[in-house]
């Protein structure tokens, strides 16, 4: 059953878009989509997934299960960061610890709105308003990464690179990623209050476009994933194995506080890849700036070489016959 | 007249341009989008999505005076976040 | 009354999106979006404006109320430019004068459409051969400013810099969006004419994709607005207080022809918002080339960094109040 | 006749944005579409053209009129570089004439496509399943070419140069624009057969908002076309007379084909134009790698600044109205 | 051998070239969408959009004579619209 | 020290980089999207869509002895493909 999943997850076309990507890289072939445009695909789908969920959530309300599931998910981004700090310890300083255990805390959109594609291919409902949980996690994961070097590294550095509260706080929710899915949720949801026509105007850019330009977008992702992949091997086994493992860890961690928040399966494999994914975007835009001290090629060949393509092509469909194994289905 | 090349990362730009000006330059020119190598990281174009950008290249003409007055704050920068420097002499046209 | 307008208009999608850019920019947000993103959008713009124009007008004709209102909106093109110069020459050079002086007589396709987005949340009818009036107001505006440069600075100028006839009809007709517009609009008139299932198959691109592209563009010229208004500080008060009591009077001059000319109140509010707003594509890009001791940052700064702002987010409602006061409604 | 089927094709969007491009660089506009822009719409083309070409395959089958038809196609493909070479060398060193020759083996997707909305603009019938035959075009092509240079050209280069297989057959199904076309009909394909809801929401990307995207790239088309025109009067008449002339040509076999394989006059048409237009894509791109020797000016210029105008403006009513003279309309 | 610099507006591109054409240069490279600031403007990159364009850096390998010829043409287009020129030593690798 | 200036088509860039990799050089900074004009060819930005490609523009800082080592590989591959390489002084800043 759960092969049976991951075939069913990987013949539709954001996945078979990605994949021709990956192998593109693998066999030399010269396909690039330059600079700019994959930001062009990446503003637009985060602005496109914020607008849109800020309709969901200003029709959900905040009601019974909105606020529980959005205050988990980011004590989630609080807590996974210390736990993947603790590991990555064992074999890394401070810096890098604390910037990839900041990556893992937060999450990764692209993946978010894959498994939002795989449930309804599968057609399972899932809730709008899962997307304030992935707009909220961003921040807490990289305020507790910087906190963390802040703690743990005062001996290392001079007075003069202290990490600052301003600083801290800018990184976090100043990012240009995390800024306009923050922003966008806002404005869908003014809109949806104060101008339904708007809403409706909005439609087909943000709405009917979004599937087709995730597929472009999931193909310069392959592509880019496969090269950052050489780089893992240089970060060593230790990294390789943390960036597969740590993932399902968390994704079980999520099934169990899915289950206590009594989620229906459809937001419940959201949560979990919520807890499974980690960031590419902001995340290691703050670190490159606050921490340099820490390697780019270590955070980035993990979350985009390893832990990225592994949620997208097995995690997703691994993580649903999770949900489907301990939360019994009520229907 | 000096000739000063730069490069380093586009994240840094503010902060290098902030102590050119301190310093007093004339002017300068900024090149974005450049990649490339140093001693132990990759720049690559196709990672420029994810905000963390690539590399810039700033050139200054400028008198030697002005080069000795770039010299401390730019090199700590560079020093901190990585990034080359180099001056050669160039005669106005 | 007017306070509610200006609500109204602020919550909705593009101008929310302009206020995000804004406030990026205020609170140190690094949201960019990088060149040549922005061109797409605004070439765009330009295309479908004009393709739609086209159509319209196709179907309206050029019976009456076309012809003396598309003519009427090329005489105030004509006439603005002159008034500006005059006041801006009491305290700024020839050059200087001439260059913000055409930019005021030229108009701003995004104000335009912004304006089209507020009377359709408003639910106020307007018509689509408005938009011959905005392709037709850009040239002319050109064409006086540097008719007066030629006229007022004869001494300043050496002989080998006059302004020849063949650079002034080049720049004022040529110029990249002036021609992309105007060739827009012959393409929509013809297809309108010949081949109706062109007009059919072109919808999805011109017409439903077109107020998220707006969205979209305005986030980044709330980004761009933000970025010139420094500039503003350093072109002196004159110049500030000029931006912002100009597009006033040039629409309450606008709002009164178009009484003349017994418009309806929606385009009313197009004609009233044609002569307040100002170019910061077509005229800039020709001044720039052909009165370059004009200094950039002056026309740019006024243009886009103060008028654009004010009619887009309260210009517009003011002007439609002045229309509701001084045009009795019919209906 | 003919002229009427001129002026209908003139008369459609995507041909008068063609020309609206073409006036752009003839009048000195400073009208320009940046790089990569254009590029975002090549890609755009050729994944949307894969992937609706992969549905219409998995609904169409490799039955009777599929599997001739794309055989005869691949044929022509090995053949016409064959004449072109013959012809070439008549005037051109070895280099220069299998550039060329492969140039005109392969094929123009944006000449396909104006095409198809030619036939859509007429009510003519054809089948999705000719895109086959244009993804399965370029690489026979290039590998000929390829081939002409080792087989002709072994005293003239020395031994480090010689071409090996395995360079040959990565530049002919490796390169960028033949790997994301016959990946997206790879992918289109294997979404119909396993993902009918993909299919329907990939629609409004590669569906909808094809015929406008094709219009804005024909724009840029336009404008280069039109740039490369200066170049081909330096590589001679010869050249000239070759870029009018060889289309015309193949255009003629191409129908004789079609007949013989009992296409209707829609497919036949497709045909014609797959046999008359020449790659500037994917075959320059592989010559100016493998094949450094032979000017890149003469095989852009005479593919890009003659066949190509040509063919979208009066070469494919010309086709159109050799097949309703040639093949008796059945109906 | 000689290297030339230019930075200038991209608006006066054609200008420019069509002087080192004049001039007899052996060949040019191109770097468009250069930004930076001058004695009183600064050029920046998101007014790209607008048509105003951001600044080209030129650069010309030729032999000294040639620099002379260039000279007095290309002096004149930047002293008009502004932009700088700077000459240095470049040998063939 | 010594700066490398190398102008080529964007086409042969790996194989460049390659060269240079061999010849053990400290770093490299790549900007490409230039456009110019050799002896024969003009390169234009409008051509980069179709994967032609624009030129590159490769600055190397490094010693001496390792600009010999460039040489021989890399000259090949230019007078081949076409490009230019200059060397100048350049002192660390
Ligand atoms: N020796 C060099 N020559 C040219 N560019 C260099 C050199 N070393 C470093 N760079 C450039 O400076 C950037 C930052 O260097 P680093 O921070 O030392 O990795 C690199 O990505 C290169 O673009
Ligand atoms: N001293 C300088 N060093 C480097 N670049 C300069 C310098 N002065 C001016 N520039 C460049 O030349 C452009 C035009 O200069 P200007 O017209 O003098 O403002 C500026 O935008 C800069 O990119
Ligand atoms: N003398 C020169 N000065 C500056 N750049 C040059 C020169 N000659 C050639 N180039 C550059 O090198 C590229 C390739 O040269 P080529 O292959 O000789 O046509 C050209 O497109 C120019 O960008
Ligand atoms: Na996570
Ligand atoms: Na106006
Ligand atoms: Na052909």
């Amino acid at each position: 059953m759960e092969l049976n999943l991951v075939l069913q997850n990987v013949l539709t076309p954001p996945v078979l878009f990605f994949f021709l990507g990956i192998i593109a890289v693998v066999l030399r072939s010269d396909l690039e989509i330059p600079a700019p445009l994959p930001k062009l695909f990446s503003l637009y789908l985060l602005l496109a997934i914020g607008f849109r969920g800020g309709i969901e959530l200003e029709k959900s309300g905040f009601s019974d299960p909105v606020l529980p599931t959005v205050g988990s998910a980011i004590l989630m981004s609080l807590l996974i960061p210390l736990i993947c700090f603790v590991i990555l310890r064992l074999r890394l300083d401070v810096f890098n610890s604390a910037a990839i255990a900041a990556a893992y805390g937060s999450i990764s959109a692209v993946t978010f709105i894959t498994a939002e594609s795989f449930l309804e291919s599968q057609n399972i409902q899932f809730d709008g308003f899962m997307v304030a949980a992935l707009a909220l996690m961003e921040s807490p994961a990289i305020i507790v990464g910087l906190l963390l070097v802040r703690v743990a590294a005062t001996k290392e550095r001079p007075d003069s690179r202290q990490m600052k509260w301003g600083t801290i706080l800018h990184e976090s929710m100043l990012n240009g990623s995390v800024y306009l899915l923050l922003g966008s949720l806002l404005i869908g949801f003014l809109t949806a209050a104060h101008n339904p026509g708007g809403v409706v105007k909005m439609q087909p850019f943000t709405g009917k476009l979004f599937y087709g330009a995730e597929c472009f977008f999931l193909l310069d992702m392959g592509i880019v994933a496969a090269q950052r992949l050489p780089g893992l091997k240089k970060a060593g086994s230790f990294l390789i194995f943390f960036a597969v493992l740590i993932p399902l860890f968390n994704a079980v961690l999520g099934v169990f506080i899915a289950k206590a928040l009594t989620l229906g399966p459809g937001n419940a494999l959201l949560f979990a890849v919520l807890c499974a994914s980690a960031s590419y975007l902001a995340v290691p835009t703050a670190m490159r700036m606050s921490v340099p001290e820490a390697k780019a090629s270590y955070y980035i060949s993990t979350t985009l070489g390893l832990t990225f393509p592994f949620n997208i092509i097995i995690g997703i469909p691994i993580y649903m016959s999770l949900v489907n194994t301990i939360i019994p289905s009520t229907s | 007249m000096k000739r000063l090349d730069l490069i380093f990362s586009e994240r840094e730009l503010d902060a290098i341009l902030k102590a050119l000006e301190k310093a007093g330059v004339p002017g300068y020119t900024v090149m974005k989008h450049a990649t490339g190598r140093g001693p132990d990281t990759i720049v690559s174009e196709d990672m420029e999505f994810s905000g963390l950008g690539a590399n810039a290249h700033v050139i200054v003409f400028c008198d030697e005076e002005i080069i000795k007055k770039i010299k401390e704050n730019v090199t700590s920068i560079l020093n901190y976040y990585g990034g080359v420097a180099y001056v050669s002499e160039a005669i106005q046209l």
